[in-house]
């Protein structure tokens, strides 16, 4: 009987809709965590997965020897690969495009490289303008490993600690 | 100021001799004041939007637009350059006429009911004696801008929205009318400055009659949400139902219309609940002992300042509310209007009534509002 | 000629030209608009009679409420408009001379004497108030009586138009709000294998 | 100021042609109603303007309660015509001349 006058006394007096409103103020003058973007970043994993890149051995050999694991494991079907022998007997790719529209960043590729070649970088801020900008081919893929290699080889690094 | 006016009026004389001349000084005196309250509140509404999108920032803890100007302080003209370049669309089956006159028809009477609301004593376009019902045909001629805009649109949308907003905005005006009908019983009068003049006293806010008329304070301004369909009450919007109600196939400057029409209306339900029951521009701290006190009597005085800080907090409030709660279900919107706002309103009414009758009305509290 | 004679003429002509449409309009939707500006312009001509409290009753019972109801009705009903247009010129002739004949023999009979005009009148004087006094002291009883059959109207309009069908379910919002966190929620305290409680 | 007959010939001609709208538009309820506000908002006029001329306000007394039995009057009209359109699924008059419901 007392609760159920309670609950009228409440409704009437509106007390939920206060209580509402007395939150939300007292948000008002909290502080605010937004980060400015392009001036303000927030901090990143060393195995953040953002763009891919294709690495190359110290000498300037690429590493990748077509051995088409990553397009096996790859969920999205987003690598495509075609290989042949070269004239030193290895076998290399002659082919490697990623289609980033269809990426789903799931890292499968890289964990399944056994030469450390396919990887994800910390690019994250890459654009294209027409449909076919997003389609990486390896020419594409190794300058972005080419460019970025110091950065790479450090964040392995770090992980390796982990694994 | 007086000996002003009758100079220009006599200089009006003598240039459009003695018949027409009184009447070109109406139309120019009238002209003047419609210019001097519509260009503040088409100021007040650019900013008003970029203080609702501050406001409902910072409550979620995001910093809201900062990067037009200091602070995002030209993000508002931005906006309109934006919207007055972007194309009008025209629905190919949409009836033509309608169409262009529906934004129309809902701005008129928005900007038209600024004619009787006063600022201070003798601050009106048009001090009418039935003032408080200029105020409500006015607003329960808002719903014509939106059944139109919807049917003309030819398409489904647009008319279920118009239709549901159509329904929500009759059923609030009952409401609505109701709390005024109490404030107009409380101040004796359907003339707005009367009604205000009423709320002075030797008690300053105490006076007001948002203390004897707590339920009508709550139902107007709920009401006043409802009827211009703002959050919670944003049926006719509802994003994920409606996409954008009556107005999906507007663009470019006829959007921006009903937007103009929208937040004036919400600027008017903070002016009207600012003058009703919060003394309008009546000092809060009027109180006789007061008003003596050589500093403390420049706080007690009257000014438009008051009103303007009173219908600043309302501005304020319409946004907190939308940043606060979440859309009502439409059928509980209805019941709210029909079955929770109505039946109060009424025994309010009944209840002021008795408060009014003679031996209540002289004895204390009820002498402090009802025994003038 | 006076601005009064101006705004007569030119309120006196959209109201004539609005009435003039309402009744030959192809989409009733129209019609109710164009009798939207007819009540418009009649308040505009009630206002230079100096009843300026029925013009804004007027705008706010017929253009706020009942002609909402009109557009409402119309706009809701699914009509073949054109069928019911059937015959339209048929009957213009006979619908014309009847008009015409009904104008001038009021004119006739209606505008052949002129009364005085008593201009503005004094200042200081409130059409709301004086109508107000009258209403509640002469006229009390008639004006319970209009309440009444407001309220019969409403009663009626409202027991036409309802009907609960039956194979729609509805919610029932007043249980629904009435549910509170203690009637529908038991917290229990989890005993778990130690006897401590569980959980991670 | 303008002569009373002004406003005497305008009520006369709106009459004329809301009467004119019953006998163009006779299969048409709405229409119908329509014109019947039109009639009404004619004698409204004439009731206010001898209300103004004879400096009698209980002419608009009468204009007051005019407008309120108009307001029920269109208010049941139109649920009828509702309820006909349900029933019938028409708003034609000459298909209401059935006694039963």
């Amino acid at each position: 009987m007392w609760s159920r006058a309670k609950e009228i006394a409440s409704s009437l007096l509106l007390v939920e809709l206060l209580k509402g409103l007395g939150l939300t103020g007292r948000h008002l003058f909290s502080r605010k965590v937004t980060v400015y973007f392009p001036e303000e970043k927030t901090p990143q994993s060393a195995r953040f997965r953002g763009l891919h890149a294709l690495r190359r051995y110290p000498n300037g050999e690429e590493r990748c020897i077509a051995c088409k694991l990553c397009e096996a494991v790859c969920p999205a079907l987003a690598i495509t690969i075609e290989s042949e022998e070269r004239q030193d007997g290895t076998r290399r790719t002659t082919r490697y495009d990623i289609d980033l529209t269809k990426c789903i960043f799931c890292g499968f590729c890289e964990e399944s490289c056994p030469v450390d070649s396919i990887v994800e970088t910390r690019v994250l801020e890459y654009h294209g303008e027409a449909r076919g900008d997003l389609y990486y081919t390896k020419p594409v893929l190794l300058a972005i490993g080419d460019r970025y290699e110091a950065r790479i080889a450090a964040d392995r690094a770090e992980d390796a600690r982990f694994r | 100021m007086m000996e002003f006016a009758g100079t220009v009026q006599d200089a009006f004389r003598g240039w459009f001799g003695p018949v027409w001349g009184s009447h070109a000084w109406i139309f120019a005196k009238s002209l003047a004041g419609i210019v001097a309250v519509l260009v503040p509140l088409l100021l007040t509404v650019l900013y008003y939007q970029l203080v609702e999108r501050w406001v409902i920032g910072w409550i979620q803890v995001r910093r809201g637009p900062n990067r037009v100007g200091w602070m995002g302080v030209l993000q508002p003209i931005a906006d309109a350059i934006k919207l007055l370049l972007k194309e009008r669309i025209v629905p190919s089956s949409a009836s033509k006429g309608l169409f262009f006159l529906a934004p129309i028809v809902a701005v008129a009477p928005a900007l038209a009911v600024w004619a009787v609301v006063p600022f201070s004593p003798g601050w009106v376009i048009a001090n009418v004696d039935a003032g408080l019902l200029v105020v409500l045909a006015m607003a329960s001629m808002g719903v014509y801008g939106i059944i139109i805009a919807g049917w003309a649109s030819n398409s489904k949308y647009a008319f279920l929205g118009a239709m549901r907003s159509a329904a929500q905005v009759v059923a609030y005006e009952i409401a609505m009318g109701f709390a005024l009908v109490g404030a107009l019983m409380a101040g004796q009068s359907l003339n707005l400055t009367e009604i205000v003049m009423r709320q002075g006293g030797d008690w300053g806010f105490l006076e007001w009659f948002w203390l004897p008329l707590a339920p009508f304070l709550v139902v107007y301004f709920i009401a006043g949400l409802a009827e211009t369909n703002r959050a919670p009450f944003d049926m006719a919007e509802g994003e994920s139902e409606l996409v954008a109600g009556f107005h999906v196939e507007y663009s470019g400057m006829s959007f921006a219309v009903f937007f103009l029409a929208e937040y004036a209306n919400m600027i008017l339900v903070s002016t009207l609940t600012s003058l009703l029951f919060f003394g309008g521009w009546l000092s809060p701290l009027d109180f006789a002992f007061l008003r003596e006190v050589p500093l403390a009597g420049l706080l007690a005085a009257p000014g438009i300042h008051w009103l303007l800080v009173k219908i600043a907090f309302f501005m304020f409030l319409f946004l907190w509310v939308r940043a606060s709660f979440p859309r009502y279900r439409y059928d509980q919107v209805m019941r709210l209007g029909w079955k929770v706002f109505i039946p109060v309103t009424l025994v309010w009414i009944a209840v002021t009534g008795v408060m009014m009758l003679e031996p209540l009305a002289s004895t204390p509290p009820f002498s402090l509002w009802f025994g003038k | 000629m006076s601005l009064a004679l101006v705004a007569f003429y030119v309120s006196a002509a959209i109201l004539l030209l609005a009435a003039l449409r309402v009744i030959t309009a192809r989409n009733p939707v129209h019609a109710v608009l164009w009798l939207v500006l007819a009540f418009f312009s009649a308040a505009a001509l009630w206002l230079l009679l100096y009843a300026e409290f029925l013009a804004v009753v007027l705008v706010l019972v017929y253009v706020g409420a009942v002609m909402v109801l009109f557009l409402f009705v119309v706009m809701m009903l699914d009509i073949n408009f054109d069928k019911l247009r059937e015959g339209f010129w048929r009957h213009v002739p006979l619908a014309g001379g009847v008009g015409l004949l009904m104008a001038i023999e009021m004119t006739l009979v209606l505008a052949s004497r002129e009364a005085p005009s008593p201009g503005a009148p004094p200042a200081g004087y409130s059409n709301t108030k004086e109508l107000g006094r009258i209403l509640y002291t002469d006229y009390v009883f008639p004006f319970e009586l209009a309440a009444v059959v407001l309220l019969v109207a409403i009663v009626a309009a409202i027991a036409l138009t309802l009907r609960r069908r039956k194979e729609t379910r509805y919610q029932d919002a007043a249980t629904q709000l009435s549910a509170t966190k203690a009637g529908r929620l038991k917290i229990v305290k989890d005993q778990g294998a130690d006897g401590t409680g569980g959980g991670p | 100021m303008i002569p009373l007959s002004h406003f005497l010939v305008l009520g006369a001609v709106l009459f004329a042609i809301a009467v004119a709208g019953i006998f163009l538009n006779r299969k048409n309820l709405i229409v119908i109603l329509m014109a019947i506000e039109l009639m009404l908002l004619a004698v409204n006029l004439n009731f206010i303007a001898f209300s103004h001329f004879l400096g009698d306000p209980a002419g608009q007394v009468f204009v007051f309660f005019i407008l309120t039995v108009a307001a029920a009057e269109s208010a049941i009209g139109l649920a009828i015509l509702v309820t006909l359109f349900r029933n019938l699924k028409s708003i034609n008059v000459d298909d209401m001349s059935s006694l039963k419901g």
